[in-house]
């Protein structure tokens, strides 16, 4: 099945194409190029996805050459597609086209073109190869692909030292989740034999006790490396910085692909999962956690894409949250039409930033749905399936994880339940926040005219279709996805039949309370907002709510602040240990000035000296 | 207990309180005249332990010629009354306790080394002739001999060489 | 022909001994170089008087022999020095031992 | 036989590259350039053709001093002929990187570097220990005087640094050399220097424990390992593009190579005895060095530490006595030669051009000079270990290795890369990013020259990556030798 090696290797011509040619292209070439390969790749994706559905073969495979033999230790170059990697391939393919398309228009003004659609189609290929790798070290290297991009494209605009220090975050925050997966994978190799992942697990199904201690340690690093990568509680504080880079950048990584890749690692290695519960347990936890954690954030934030990036990561929480309690194919389906929505959602909101001259804090918007149409229309529907009013697809998949939730045999379950539908209701209230903000009431700066001829207008083709194809996939994805991915895992999956017992109603009533209770917070005078934030307890909370529960502050105190004093000090500049050799040095020189202190040039002296000198000899030969 | 046994012990005073005496006198000519006398008293214990020939080297160069060379410097750089004063303020008290505390140790270890030897035998004052040593000088220490020569000479052309710059610039300025 | 004398080897080396130490006691604590020289003379003597007892203990030309050879030494060793001490004298303008002192350091 | 032409030709070249300078200025670099090209061909042209039946690609054995059984024993196995290659292929990177670097002495200059290499590869090669120290002494003289008369502002202080550090050392590897040769003769009754036959020399664990200290010293100086390894930093920022290129490209490796051809095989029970010793020095260099590199201001020293902390891998990879381990040293010992000597031609191009290595007075670059951002951004990140590129097969193989042995060194070392992500991104950040800084003069972009070089030591890396296999499969008879007890 060589078609599939097409399919990361277009976008990998792409990055080539554009390296090589170092930005000499003319500009409609390079977007050619740029949206071109990832078009392409998805056509090729739809291609095989279509042959897969006819074929009843359960996966596609495509090897190429051994990457490394060392003994027993045997690593190959091998692409391998199920049901699974197709869902994230074709996420990342279609998704990607369109924010291509779209970055075509937003990036015309910027310099460095050709530089950002290098890296982004590099972005795409590496995070297609994490998804199609059949081995571990194989994801690994898209992976760390994946970060590497992360970096280069949140530092996109090098000139200004805080995006630099962002990225740099970003990075390093990655990695130490990073560190964390090739712990896993060691232990892995030691424990299996080898790091392919169908061996894998089938050596988990098979000679794997329930409570084995490997398995949960194994479970946990590879959670600790997934919450690295998908910005959950430990290691989130990089996602709001990452808003840093330009926002296709956010909506293609940090919505769409990178943060998904904790999903996707959790959801391939499901069968080690299955066997602990302690693991399952920990992935429910931290989604959870990190779910309030965002939620409440976001309702504090002032800047439009800080907002989506909190919510990303609360909706990502999500996703744990459905893999802890068991409902696989729910999470992916969740993680498919969070794409599409928040793809929706972040581009538009680029729009609208374009629109203000680069004016991202919410304050300064309003009233902006007359002139805006089309943004207004495509955010409107993306925060519908956001909140997951019926018929969206952010109904199906949300509610079917709430559903899963309820049913799931854990002794939590009432619990995780409670704080997943409260986490529903302030996604709600901030996504009205939201909206009420920029768009509706008094516009609160002017908005000088748009010129017609601009390439990012909103009316442009290529930002109209891509919002058009994000909102259709957003209100239909939920129907047509459905069956797709239900029966995605097999028997494993759940199947959400919605008969209108009391829960079902209550997941369906919830997002309309919170779109009436933010309405009446936000958008109505009635009650004084700010009489509410003004008292005391108001101020603190938004405050801490404000800076991501102080996670920030922590990290800077305990570990960077520390770690930087140390290393800037005048004495580790020039390194301890030269002191050592140092006073060596020293010790020479200072017998030097004693010995030489004897030299005084006085011939008495000498002579005196001379005569002890004797006097010891003959005292020796005497004594001896 | 006869008359050579006396004089032995006598000249032997005579030499230590001289050459004490020259050691510690302030004044140049009045040291070296103390210095003739202690040769002198030193030739004559050569004399009694029969060496005549050694004796009369020992006034003849020694005290004749040496002492007289010292004599010269001495007065060639005038070292009369005015040095005196100089030399008084260096021979402060401090100076002395050390090195007379070393030659005091040196003393007792030199003495303990010669009280040590078994064979301690007597001279009798056996005379050796002089044409005894000389035949003696001239066939097994005919080496001995040149060498001397030869450092002789040396010494003469050190000192005809040393002298001589002084001349020059004396004839310059 | 014998003169008569006899006395132990060791008085005659105490003698020996006490005017080599007077010597050395002259040399180290006059700063007159012309002091020096001449406590210095009286070091060799008292080695030559030590090499003649010797010689009369035997009763061989040798001790006496070695004593002319210290005279020659001592000879050219004064004819060196006092050639120094004019040198010294004219450039230090005192005869003070001590004003030599560049080779220190 | 042909080792040893190989080694004369670059002799020769040398005095020949001396000599021309009064030809013209840049005719011996010419002559350098032609010389080193060749010489790889030449390595090229004997791995194509494979080893023969006993996996030698080459033997020369021939008497030198009969009397203390001293050979002229030149042996190429597929360890030393890899290290040969990267020898010979970054004699052509110093070269060409420091074309117009030097003002004075051309020729002499050229001559240096050919002896330094001429020496390298007779290190690689000798497989009798008296030619093995010869040729240690050989590459070190004209290392000092690369360093001591073209270095930059203080170079007696780091050249004399340099030349003491390892001389001294030097010194404790030729007296256990010596003792080695006197209890084999005591005991066998048979004087030679012969590596197969010391090789199987029984010592008694305490001798043997003595003497394998004697070497493993004498190559932990060598390899810049923690206690010992002041002297790299000040001899990198002070030796001028082509000094510090071979010193990190090559001269680092000679340690680690002493310490997989030597202190293993020939004291194997010490050897094993010693292994959390060995580990440990090499996860404290790791760290240490990462460490210290992230507090570095001045861009060569930087880096210099990067490559401390990347000579750790190397230790922890040898000292975890498993196949994994020990093809990871030689990985990483391939691919650090390619990234450090191509980030410390980036250094001293920078310097040609702002007369400075304080990266405080650089940043923002990438706007006039982006090719060498992007290049200095693909050899930072190659040094940080990105799969698919080197030194991240070198250490993934080091660490897997190593996990098999002992855990808890492991992770530390794990830890290492996080630090190496810190220092190398900031190294990024202060000379390239950021806002360019006014008085920063106007920068030229890399010229064909330098960007062909680089694109080659791109290449190599690429493909160190990407296809290991042809590394590893021609090392991989060799590993039980070098691990296992000799048979």
């Amino acid at each position: 099945m060589h078609l599939l090696w097409a399919i990361p290797a277009l976008p990998l011509a792409g990055f080539l194409i554009l390296f090589l040619t170092e930005g000499r292209l003319p500009r409609a070439m390079v977007s050619n190029i740029g949206a071109g390969s990832v078009g392409l790749a998805a056509l090729l994706t739809g291609y095989v996805a279509w042959q897969f559905i006819s074929s009843d073969s359960t996966s596609f495979t495509s090897s190429s050459w051994t990457w490394m033999i060392v003994g027993e230790f045997n690593v190959s170059f091998r692409l391998w597609v199920d049901a699974l990697s197709l869902v994230m391939v074709s996420v990342i393919t279609g998704v990607g086209f369109l924010i291509h398309w779209y970055a075509t228009g937003y990036m015309s003004e910027e310099e460095g073109y050709s530089r950002f659609f290098c890296y982004m189609n590099l972005f795409v290929f590496a995070m297609l190869i994490l998804v199609m790798g059949d081995n571990l070290l194989l994801l690994f290297l898209g992976w760390e692909g994946v970060g590497l991009c992360s970096y280069l494209l949140i530092g996109f605009f090098h000139k200004v030292p805080e995006f630099g220090y962002a990225a740099r975050k970003a990075f390093v925050v990655t990695r130490v989740g990073d560190t964390f997966l090739i712990i896993a994978l060691f232990l892995l190799f030691r424990e299996v034999g080898s790091l392919e992942i169908q061996e894998g697990l089938v050596y988990a199904r098979e000679n794997m006790s329930d409570a084995s201690t490997i398995n949960t340690i194994i479970c946990l690093l590879l959670l600790g490396g997934a919450v690295g990568k998908s910005a959950q509680v430990p290691l989130q504080t990089w996602l709001p910085d990452a808003m840093a880079g330009p926002t296709p950048v956010s909506a293609l990584i940090h919505a769409a692909t990178m943060v998904t890749a904790g999903v996707y690692l959790i959801a391939r290695m499901q069968d080690f999962f299955m066997l602990s519960q302690t693991a399952m347990l920990c992935v429910a936890a931290v989604g959870l956690i990190t779910l309030l954690i965002a939620s409440f954030t976001a309702l504090v934030q002032s800047d439009i894409k800080r907002v989506l990036a909190f919510s990303t990561m609360s909706q990502i929480g999500y996703m744990f949250f459905a893999l802890g309690v068991g409902a696989w194919s729910a999470g992916l389906f969740h993680l498919m039409t969070h794409a599409f929505f928040k793809a929706l959602l972040f581009l538009a909101s680029g729009s609208v930033i374009l629109a203000m001259h680069h004016e991202q804090n919410m304050f300064k918007m309003g009233g902006l749905w007359k002139k805006l149409p089309i943004p207004f229309i495509a955010m409107l529907v993306g925060s519908a399936a956001l909140v997951a009013l019926p018929l969206t697809s952010g109904f199906f998949s949300k509610d079917a994880i709430l559903l899963k939730a309820w049913k799931s045999d854990s002794d939590f379950a009432t619990l995780f339940w409670t704080v997943a539908v409260i986490a529903a209701f302030l996604t709600s209230l901030y996504t009205v926040r939201m909206m009420v903000l920029t768009f509706f009431g008094k516009p609160r700066s002017e908005m000088h005219e748009l010129k017609k001829e601009s390439l990012w207008h909103p009316s442009r083709i290529r930002t109209v279709v891509p919002f058009g194809l994000l909102a259709v996939l957003s209100i239909a994805g939920g129907w047509m996805g459905f069956e797709f991915t239900s029966d995605l895992f097999g028997d494993k999956g759940v199947h959400a039949e919605f008969h209108f017992d009391p829960i079902a109603l209550l997941t369906l009533g919830v997002p309309f309370a919170g779109v009436v209770v933010g309405y009446f917070l936000f958008a109505s005078d009635l009650i004084d907002r700010r009489r509410l934030i003004k008292n005391k307890m108001g101020e603190l909370l938004s405050k801490f709510w404000g800076s991501g529960w102080g996670f920030d502050w922590v990290y800077d105190t305990l570990i960077v602040k520390p770690f930087r004093f140390i290393a800037q000090t005048r004495l580790n500049r020039n390194d301890v240990v030269d002191l050592f050799f140092n006073l060596i040095k020293f010790l020479a020189n200072l017998f030097h000035h004693i010995l030489s202190m004897f030299q005084t040039g006085h011939v008495r002296w000498y002579a005196f000296t001379m005569v002890g000198g004797l006097l010891l000899v003959f005292l020796a030969v005497v004594w001896i | 207990m006869n008359l050579s046994f006396f004089l032995f012990y006598i000249s032997a005073a005579v030499a230590i309180t001289t050459a004490i005496m020259a050691v510690t006198r302030k004044n140049a000519s009045h040291a070296l005249i103390y210095l003739v006398v202690t040769l002198l008293s030193i030739a004559v214990i050569f004399f009694l332990l029969g060496a005549p020939f050694a004796a009369a080297l020992e006034i003849v160069i020694y005290a004749g010629a040496i002492v007289v060379l010292f004599l010269f410097v001495v007065m060639m750089l005038n070292l009369g009354r005015s040095s005196v004063a100089r030399e008084s303020q260096w021979l402060r008290p401090g100076m002395w306790v050390l090195p007379a505390i070393l030659s005091g140790v040196l003393f007792i270890v030199f003495g303990y080394t010669v009280l040590q030897t078994e064979n301690s035998a007597m001279i009798e004052g056996q005379v050796v002739p002089p044409k005894e040593v000389g035949t003696v000088l001239f066939h097994e220490y005919l080496l001995g001999v040149e060498l001397a020569g030869v450092l002789l000479l040396a010494a003469l052309v050190g000192a005809f060489h040393l002298g001589r710059r002084y001349l020059e610039e004396r004839r310059e300025n | 022909m014998t003169t008569a004398l006899s006395i132990p080897l060791e008085h005659v080396f105490f003698l020996a001994i006490i005017l080599f130490l007077i010597g050395a006691f002259g040399v180290l604590i006059r700063r007159n170089i012309i002091f020096m020289l001449l406590s210095l003379e009286i070091m060799m003597n008292a080695c030559g008087l030590a090499f003649v007892a010797a010689g009369a203990r035997w009763a061989e030309p040798d001790g006496q022999i070695m004593f002319m050879f210290i005279l020659a030494l001592a000879a050219a060793e004064v004819a060196v020095a006092l050639g120094l001490v004019v040198q010294f004298a004219r450039r230090f303008e005192t005869l003070d031992i001590d004003r030599a002192e560049e080779l220190n350091g | 036989m042909s080792v040893m032409l190989l080694i004369l030709l670059l002799l020769g070249a040398g005095v020949v590259a001396w000599v021309s300078e009064r030809v013209n200025t840049t005719l011996p670099n010419w002559i350098a350039l032609i010389t080193f090209i060749a010489a790889t061909l030449w390595v090229l042209v004997i791995w194509f053709n494979g080893p023969d039946t006993s996996g030698l690609y080459a033997d020369l054995n021939r008497e030198w001093i009969p009397r203390f059984g001293i050979y002229l024993h030149l042996r190429v196995d597929a360890l030393s002929l890899m290290l040969i290659g990267l020898t010979t292929f970054l004699g052509i990177v110093a070269v060409v990187s420091s074309w117009t670097e030097t003002k004075t002495r051309h020729g002499f200059f050229q001559f240096n570097i050919l002896w330094v290499m001429a020496g390298v590869v007779g290190v690689f090669s000798a497989f009798d220990l008296f030619l093995f120290f010869f040729f240690w002494e050989v590459m070190l003289i004209p290392m000092y005087f690369l360093i001591a008369i073209w270095g930059h502002e203080d170079k007696e202080y780091a050249s004399m640094k340099f030349f003491l550090f390892t001389q001294i050392s030097g010194l404790l590897m030729l007296v256990a050399i010596v003792a080695l040769v006197w209890i084999n003769y005591d005991i066998s009754g048979v004087l030679t220097f012969d590596y197969d036959v010391l090789k199987k020399a029984n010592l008694d664990i305490a001798t043997a424990r003595l003497l394998m200290l004697g070497f493993f010293i004498a190559f932990m100086t060598k390899l810049p390992s923690v206690p010992v390894h002041t002297w790299l930093p000040d001899a990198h920022t002070q030796a001028p593009t082509a000094g510090s290129v071979i010193l990190a490209g090559i001269l680092l490796k000679t340690g680690a190579y002493g310490i997989i051809r030597f202190v293993v095989p020939m004291f194997n029970e010490a050897s094993r005895e010693f292994w959390i010793w060995g580990m440990s020095l090499g996860v404290v260099s790791i760290l240490y060095g990462g460490y210290l590199a992230y507090s570095q201001t001045d861009f060569k020293r930087l880096v210099a530490y990067s490559s401390i902390a990347h000579m750790g891998f190397i230790l922890v990879g040898v000292y975890s006595f498993s196949k994994l381990g020990t093809q990871g040293a030689i990985i990483t010992m391939i691919a650090h030669g390619f990234s450090t000597a191509a980030l410390f031609m980036m250094a001293g191009a920078l310097q040609e051009r702002l007369h400075t290595r304080e990266m405080s007075k650089m940043g923002g670059l990438w706007v006039r000079a982006p090719r060498m951002g992007a290049v200095t951004m693909f050899f930072v990140v190659a040094s940080v270990g990105m799969p698919g590129l080197g030194n991240f097969i070198g250490e993934f193989l080091v660490l897997i290795g190593a996990f098999q042995k002992s855990v808890v060194l492991t992770v530390f070392a794990a830890i290492g890369i996080v630090v190496a992500a810190v220092y190398g991104l900031s190294l990024m950040q202060r000379s390239f990013q950021g806002v360019p800084n006014p008085d920063v003069p106007k920068v030229h972009d890399f010229a064909f020259r330098e960007m062909s070089v680089m694109v080659l030591l791109m290449i190599a890396l690429i493909w160190v990556g990407i296809y290991p296999q042809s590394l590893l499969q021609m090392t991989a008879p060799l590993l039980s030798g070098l691990i296992e007890l000799p048979s």
